[in-house]
């Protein structure tokens, strides 16, 4: 784990990547322009699938959490290498930053000592380990066989204003009913835990 | 003087200059908004008396520096002859875009604006003065400290209310702060809420004020939608050019009462100010209004926000048809007459000044309604020092009294409140309209009141004449296409033309020779001879009988106010505990004297020019109605000159006659009530002609006869058939119940439940009740489904190959 | 090589399928919640690829991944909640005990 | 005894085993090689052996006053070469094109920001312009410069920026705070190793730190808590990437670079958090814990402080916010308004706490945790955990003066610097007025100080307390404030004409008390210094600087 940390902090500081913005001498690159970015991209992959395999497999609840935050920091780098920049970064912020402290939090505010481990009858873990392998092949050969039709944009990603404007008008409904929707859970989680008295 | 660095020509506007004044007037609309935000938040840590200070130094003391300020300025510019420059170059703001129709936020910078904000700082600052004292009097029947912030929180917020009102420029914010206004008369009649009468009396002003409303609702719909903007000034150009060219609001069919779309659009307007100064048929809320303290009284329900009315009327005088102006002349004339012979009668020294309000509002819209723009809000402005001042007294004196309110136990006071007793005669005398006729001298009643009554009698009689000339002026229709300001259906035209009627008919022939697009739409013209406007629009004995009544009223105001004055101060005590009781306090007969010689001022000084200086901008009927104005300028004048010699002395009358009644006592008064002849006349002015006891049976009762009714429907009908079909399905069920539903339905039920049971007991063994076994089975299914599908697409992918590969074969 | 839609879509079906194990395979309850995210990241990872390859100059994917998180965000919250109120009423966060209606 | 070393401690990782055999075997051949080399020599030169040590001992032992003079001196030089090379070759470029007739595009008019940034080849293009002597030059330039022109080469350089940066930022930050608690606890602070203020005390301690056995408590989750410190230090190591020193000088410019920033610095609580609760130790726990709430709660505020100057300038792109504020002192977003000014001290505070320094400093509270999510590290990893924390601080610290203070812009205007009429030696003098990553790193510095004085003059308070300043006043104060500046903006936006008046006053009203507390505080401190007899203990006057 710490190994693809480094290699891909390494990879990360020497791939000339889409997410580097325009301006300041750098231009704007097409899609997946040079090999660092292939490189960039098989690396975090990589990293992406190996983390959620670890997810699956691993008994500990702590690390199962951080090999789920390795997931999630391989995709906001995907996101990154798709030219979604503020989409990237708001992945960091709200799930490396967010969600992965409040799932932590869980763990360590419900398990009595560190080690609770819940086992599933081995019966279910192989049949269940069965299927899934079917259909995650049948998956990879529906998406390797299908032909995408459309062509890829040239433009380097939105631009943050371009999010802003849409979410304020194209997408403001929404906007708004996620904005309520944030408070009710707010209160509505603050209720759960709340101190019986 | 300080103020001549503006002087340099009308051309160069020192715009440091106009940016000055409008940040003045922000500073001070907004300073009161912060003194209430502070009082709201904080006040309970102020303390007793600290609150008060407050509220007077941060809540109207910023605003009266920053009115005097910008009024000495103001008389600089007036002077350099830049007011109109200034006016025109007023900050407008585009607050918000309702489809295409732009809302505009702005500062209304014009003379009138100057004079009412220093009016309404000036005297609003004086009774937050009086009321510091006297609200901490009140402390031990009101719940202590608590009331006493809040007190000054309402106050606070309702100058700023009032002077935003005052400033914006705009219709839809002149409506906000109305709404605003009338929340904190709410709050503040309501004071005492913890007595039944109050709240109830709040109750009351609020609902009959959202009648007035929702008039002034439906007026500035129609506004908005015909003249698509809500700017003041906008409105007034875009409606004179509608009217020019017989298009949008004039181009409506539509008629109700015979009115037109146009005069229903001001006439809805109007009803805001119908139900904000308590005119005739809305008129019930004032007097009970009373039941609030003493200072709220002077200043929001006798000087400033009953006032506001007017000043609607005044800002939107220029969208106003003739048939408006005429409907608002009748409910004016109509008020100032019942309210003052309600006003005979009263014994309450409170409700007695309240109805002289009403008629003095009265007044100033029956000038309004006769075009008498200057003179009526001149009047507004005088009668704000003096019945405000009146107010005051009355307050003083029922504070001396140990809250005793009726005139008939006071009596002989002015040995121990002296200065209340003096002040109280200058208000008297000035709201008599006192003055020495020719020489010039005279009270602030005397000058407004006689210039409105003048105005009217000249509307009434002279002009004819006038007219005459207009008709024969009106005989050559131009071809030009252009049409002459003077022949739009305008409000300033018709009563340029004095007859309402013909300005109709005038107006009409100018569309008719202008747009032949308008030929034949008779009913523009001819909508003054049908329906219920006939009354107003086509006879000319209207205005002569309104003229002859409010003469009478002039007589009568008089009459009544000194025998409240005689009542109270003069004769001998009449009741030993009141009289002993009664004194007053420096703190609070301070705002008194100030009051006092403001009101002698107002008549002479600054209000009457400033106004008159405001009237070209306002609306050229206001400069027709000028005494120092182009037209018409002699037949008013010597209207007025005779007309003094008509009103002047109706003082001394009503005080002799006053004095004649009440000097021994009330022994008088008694008999004169229980003359057969006066008596029913009394019970009626007494019940106040039963308006409580109508609107109680109309609204009331009618509202609870509907539900009597609905009631009566739901027990005899409804439940009746319910009942019915209740009992024949039992019937039905007994039967089907002993012979069918035991033989034949159980049996298959209990058949059908056995069998389902044992088929549920073998279903139940995959239920585990586990949600990842199911999201388990899910998936399994999903992923037969998908491998189904996969294969039939292989399947079919090979016979597409084995045809291509057949027809290539072919 | 040119890096297509189809790797993206592959890296994102196989994240999918291990949060479904996870689900499955897990009795631990936030252990489940964990899954869920791993299959919320996966949609987010189509979405975005999608908007990417399919739909040039329309934002629509980005969008409804923002949504997404911000969703996902609500959810883990609520969850690790009601996660916490199951502690405290039945002293354990497994899913099979947590069987009784009444707390 | 072995034994029970081994079953009470397990033994060091693998990997570090092989740094350490590295490193002592790299040592050890130095000597083995070296050692006879150094032997000869020294028996050749003995005679000057004396003479050497009596001249070099003294420099070596006043080593850090050179380095730091020389660094002063090399930087004004460099500064003044800088104006001087471009002053001339603008000069030239300027009139070759009067003469040739043609106009010339480029910066000339005086040195703007851009004219900082000039790459090597982009300085050969000019001087190839002016042709002559000069085209000589810019062939050996481009000979000399020809890798640059790789992508790849200069992001080599750039790395190697970062790296030494994140590696020199901390180490000396530490021997700063070091120096700075000693003054203000009437201390000296470290005086000895390296002579001259214990200059070399940090490296010093990092090569202990390096040589210490790092434990792993047995019981604990091995793994993640060696996995631990890297999840605290990469993420700070990355919240360089987007960090711009100056108009040029950042590694990548991206137009997210505050969300970036932000989130990056997000992560850090993870590796807290893990660091807790791999480490088997309740206090550990307890550490991590109050870190997580900490750091999240205070995360709120902190964004939506750093919201106002986004909602101004309305981009998220640093630079370009940066480049909003130039033209001095009065221009920077802290004084463009009331709200602007109230907000920039609400994230001063909000990233105290979110780069836990005291009075936030609970998770390391000594007093309540032993050493709250640290107590079971040592050796590297603990340092690692340090060399986090004063990046943080310095990229937090940076984020205020990017967002706030105007960047790299210089306070003095622009008009002020060099112009092409001026004579060579003004253009060094005035070179100093240029805006530039001087500047940057100025304010930087200054507002390290001011964390640094803040941790040792206010005591640590209560985590109740803490999220109470949290929750019920920081939060309501940025809403607050967020909601003001929209309005200011809108009605900065609308045209009425009184605004511009008010704001101008209020932004000279701002700045004066600005610059009343910027040039207050040397006053306080020369003060300080000539009092100082009066002020501290006689240990601290015999050894004071000046005395």
């Amino acid at each position: 784990m710490r190994l693809l940390a480094l290699v891909g902090g390494v990879l990360l500081l020497y791939s000339r990547s889409a997410w580097a913005a325009e301006g300041a001498g750098a231009t704007t690159k097409a899609v997946s322009g040079g090999l660092l970015e292939t490189a960039l991209f098989y690396f975090v992959a990589f990293a992406a699938v190996v983390s959620s395999l670890g997810v699956c497999v691993s008994r500990d609840i702590v690390r199962m959490a951080v090999w789920l935050f390795g997931a999630l920091g391989s995709v906001a780098v995907m996101y990154f290498l798709l030219a979604a920049n503020f989409l990237g970064a708001i992945q960091l912020i709200v799930y490396a930053g967010g969600t992965l402290i409040l799932l932590v939090f869980g763990v360590m505010l419900t398990s009595k000592s560190p080690w609770v481990k819940f086992e599933c009858p081995k019966v279910e873990f192989l049949l269940s380990g069965v299927i899934c392998a079917i259909l995650l092949a049948c998956l990879c050969i529906v998406l390797t066989e299908a032909t995408w039709a459309g062509t890829p944009q040239t433009v380097p990603g939105a631009s943050v204003a371009a999010i802003g404007k849409s979410l304020l008008t194209q997408y403001v409904v929404p906007f708004e009913i996620a904005g309520v929707l944030l408070m009710i859970v707010m209160v509505g989680a603050a209720h759960l835990a709340r101190q019986e008295d | 003087m300080w103020h001549r660095r503006l002087a340099g020509g009308p051309d160069r506007i020192d715009s440091m200059a106009q940016h000055s004044y409008e940040i003045a007037l922000s500073v001070g609309v907004f300073s009161p908004m912060v003194s209430f935000w502070i009082l709201v938040f904080f006040g309970p840590k102020f303390g007793k008396p600290a609150a008060g200070w407050f509220a007077l130094v941060l809540g109207m003391g910023v605003p009266l520096a920053c009115a005097t300020y910008v009024l000495l300025g103001w008389l600089g510019a007036m002077d350099a002859g830049q007011s109109a420059a200034l006016t025109a170059n007023a900050w407008r703001g585009q607050w918000a875009m309702l489809g295409d129709v732009a809302i505009t936020v702005g500062v209304k910078l014009d003379s009138l604006t100057v004079a009412m904000f220093f009016m309404v700082t000036f005297i609003a600052f004086w009774i937050f003065f009086f009321s510091i004292g006297y609200m901490s009097g009140h402390s031990d029947e009101v719940a202590g400290q608590r009331k006493y912030w809040r007190f000054f929180a309402y106050l606070s917020l309702f100058g700023f209310s009032m002077l935003g009102l005052v400033v914006s420029s705009s219709l839809l914010f002149l409506f906000i702060f109305w709404e605003l206004v009338g929340l904190c008369s709410y709050l503040l009649i309501g004071f005492y809420f913890d007595q039944p009468v109050p709240q109830y009396a709040g109750m009351k002003a609020f609902i009959t004020n959202r009648v007035g409303d929702f008039g002034f609702l439906i007026g500035l719909m129609l506004v908005y939608f015909y003249l698509g903007t809500v700017d003041l000034d906008e409105a007034s150009s875009r409606f004179a050019q509608q009217a020019a060219t017989g298009t949008g609001v004039f181009a409506s069919h539509f008629t109700l009462f015979g009115w037109s779309l146009a005069t229903i659009m001001g006439i809805g307007l109007f009803c805001g100010a119908m139900g904000k100064s308590a005119q005739f048929p809305l008129h019930v809320w004032l007097p009970d209004a009373m039941a609030g303290p003493t200072p709220v009284s002077a200043l929001i329900h006798a000087a400033t926000m009953v006032a506001a009315g007017v000043y609607l009327v005044a800002r939107i005088f220029r969208l106003m048809t003739p048939d408006a102006l005429m409907f608002i002349s009748l409910i004016g004339c109509l008020t100032l007459t019942l309210m003052a012979l309600i006003a005979v009668v009263q014994t309450d020294i409170k409700k007695c000044l309240a109805y002289s309000t009403l008629s003095q509002l009265g007044y100033m819209i029956f000038g309004m309604g006769c075009g008498a723009w200057i003179a009526a809000l001149f009047h507004l402005i005088t009668h704000a020092f003096f019945k405000s001042m009146l107010f005051l007294c009355s307050g003083q004196v029922i504070e001396g009294c140990h809250h005793e309110q009726d005139m008939r136990r006071m009596g002989g006071l002015w040995k121990k409140m002296p200065v209340t007793c003096a002040t109280f005669l200058v208000g008297v005398l000035a709201i008599a309209g006192a003055g020495i006729p020719g020489t010039g001298i005279g009270l602030g009643g005397f000058f407004s009141k006689d210039e409105i009554l003048a105005v009217s009698y000249a509307r009434a009689f002279e002009w004819n004449s006038v007219d005459k000339i207009e008709s024969g002026h009106h005989d050559q229709p131009d071809h030009a296409g252009v049409v002459p300001p003077r022949r739009v259906v305008l409000a300033s035209d018709l009563v340029q033309h004095g007859d309402q009627g013909r300005g109709v008919h005038d107006g009409e022939r100018s569309h008719g020779a202008n747009n032949p697009a308008a030929q034949g739409k008779e009913h523009r013209g001819t909508h003054g001879e049908t329906g219920l406007a006939t009354i107003f629009s086509n006879t000319r004995e209207l205005p002569k009988w309104m003229f002859y009544l409010a003469l009478f009223i002039a007589y009568v105001t008089p009459f009544y106010m000194m025998r409240a004055w005689w009542m109270t101060f003069m004769g001998k005590p009449r009741d030993d505990h009141v009289h002993h009781h009664a004194h007053e306090t420096p703190l609070m007969y301070i705002p008194l004297v100030v009051l006092a010689v403001g009101t002698i001022a107002a008549g002479y000084f600054l209000f009457r020019p400033l106004i008159a200086d405001a009237a070209p901008a306002a609306t050229a009927a206001a400069k027709v109605m000028a005494i120092d104005g182009e037209i018409h300028t002699e037949a008013i004048a010597s209207a007025h000159h005779y007309l003094v010699y008509a009103v002047g002395p109706a003082f001394v009358v009503g005080f002799l006659i006053a004095i004649a009644i009440y000097a021994k006592g009330l022994g008088v008064g008694e008999r004169l009530k229980r003359m057969p002849v006066l008596a029913p006349l009394h019970t009626l002015l007494e019940k106040k002609y039963f308006f409580d006891e109508i609107y109680d049976f109309v609204c009331v009762k009618g509202c609870l006869l509907v539900a009597a009714v609905a009631g009566f429907i739901d027990t005899w009908v409804v439940d009746l058939l319910v009942n019915l079909a209740a009992s024949a399905t039992e019937r039905f069920a007994a039967f089907s119940g002993l012979i069918v539903d035991n033989e034949g339905v159980d049996g298959i039920v209990n058949g059908i439940a056995k069998s389902s049971r044992d088929f549920g007991n073998v279903v139940r063994l995959p239920q585990t009740g586990r949600i990842r076994n199911y999201i388990l089975a899910a998936t399994g299914v999903a992923t037969v489904v998908f491998l189904c599908v996969l294969w039939a697409s292989s399947v079919a992918r090979e016979v597409a190959v084995a045809a291509t590969s057949a027809s290539l074969g072919r | 090589m040119e890096i297509g839609l189809a790797h993206y879509l592959v890296v994102a079906a196989v994240m999918f399928v291990a949060g479904l194990f996870t689900m499955i395979t897990k009795r631990n309850a936030i252990g489940i919640l964990i899954g869920v995210e791993l299959i919320l990241n996966s949609a987010t990872v189509n979405l975005v690829a999608f908007d990417r390859y399919q739909g040039p100059g329309r934002l629509d994917g980005q969008m409804t991944a923002l949504f997404v998180i911000v969703l996902a965000a609500a959810e883990a919250a609520l969850a690790v909640g009601i996660c916490i109120n199951v502690y405290k009423n039945l002293a354990t966060v497994d899913v099979d005990r947590a069987n009784s209606l009444k707390g | 005894m072995t034994q029970l070393a081994s079953n009470q401690f397990s033994v060091r990782s693998a990997e570090d085993g092989v740094c350490m055999r590295v490193f002592l075997w790299v040592l050890w051949m130095g000597y083995r090689v070296f050692g006879p080399i150094l032997e000869l020599l020294m028996a050749m030169f003995r005679p000057f052996a004396v003479a050497i040590y009596r001249i070099g001992g003294p420099l070596v032992a006043r080593m850090a006053g050179i380095i730091l003079i020389g660094a002063v001196v090399s930087v004004c030089l460099g500064v003044w070469a800088h104006a001087l090379l471009f002053g001339f070759v603008d000069d030239s470029i300027l009139a070759r094109a009067a003469s040739a007739g043609v106009t010339v595009a480029g910066p000339f008019d005086h040195f703007s920001p851009s004219t900082w940034g000039l790459t090597p080849s982009q300085i050969a293009a000019q001087l190839h312009v002016v042709g002559g002597v000069w085209d000589t030059v810019s062939g050996v330039a481009r000979y000399l410069l020809w890798p640059v022109q790789f992508g790849i080469v200069r992001d080599l350089i750039g790395v190697g920026a970062l790296i030494g940066l994140f590696n020199v930022i901390p180490v000396y930050t530490i021997w700063w705070e070091r120096k700075v608690a000693g003054r203000i606890q009437s201390r000296l602070g470290p005086m000895r190793v390296g002579g001259w203020h214990g200059w070399a005390q940090s490296p010093a301690d990092g090569i202990k730190l390096l040589l210490k056995e790092d434990l792993i408590p047995q019981g604990a989750d091995a793994p993640l808590f060696r996995l631990a410190p890297y999840f605290n230090i990469i993420p700070s190591a990355l919240a360089f990437v987007a960090l711009p020193f100056g108009a040029t000088y950042v590694f990548r410019e991206l137009d997210v670079a505050l969300v970036f920033i932000l989130g990056v610095l997000g992560v850090e609580v993870v590796g807290v958090m893990i660091a807790g609760w791999s480490s088997n130790n309740k206090w550990s726990v307890y550490g991590a814990m109050r870190e997580a709430c900490q750091m999240v709660s205070y995360e709120i505020p902190m964004g939506m402080a750093l919201l106002l100057p986004v909602l101004t300038v309305g981009t998220l792109n640093l630079t370009k916010i940066v480049e909003a504020q130039s033209g001095g002192w009065f221009h920077w977003l802290a004084f463009d308004s009331p709200f602007m000014f109230a907000g920039f001290i609400a994230y001063f505070v909000a990233s105290l706490a979110s780069c836990k320094r005291a009075p936030f400093d609970l998770p390391e509270a000594e007093s309540e945790l032993v050493a709250g999510f640290l107590t079971e590290y040592s050796g590297i990893r603990w340092s690692f955990f340090f060399f986090a924390e004063y990046a943080v601080m310095f990229v937090v610290c940076g984020l205020a003066a990017i967002l706030f203070l105007g960047g790299w812009h210089s306070p003095l205007p622009a008009s002020w610097g060099c112009s092409l009429g001026d004579a060579w030696y003004m253009r060094g003098v005035k070179g100093l007025f240029f805006s530039g990553p001087i500047w940057f790193v100025a304010k930087c510095v200054f507002l390290l100080y001011v964390q640094i004085w803040i941790r040792w003059t206010l005591p640590r308070i209560r985590i109740d307390q803490v999220l109470y300043g949290c929750v019920q006043v920081l939060l309501p104060l940025t809403m607050v404030l967020l909601l003001g500046t929209a309005v200011w903006v809108w009605a900065s936006t609308s045209d009425c004409p009184t605004w511009a008046t008010i704001q101008r006053i209020s932004r000279y009203t701002l700045g004066g008390i600005g610059a009343f507390f910027v040039i207050g505080f040397p006053a306080i401190a020369v003060y300080g210094f000539y009092h100082r007899r009066s002020l501290v203990g006689n240990l601290v006057q015999d050894a004071m600087p000046g005395s």
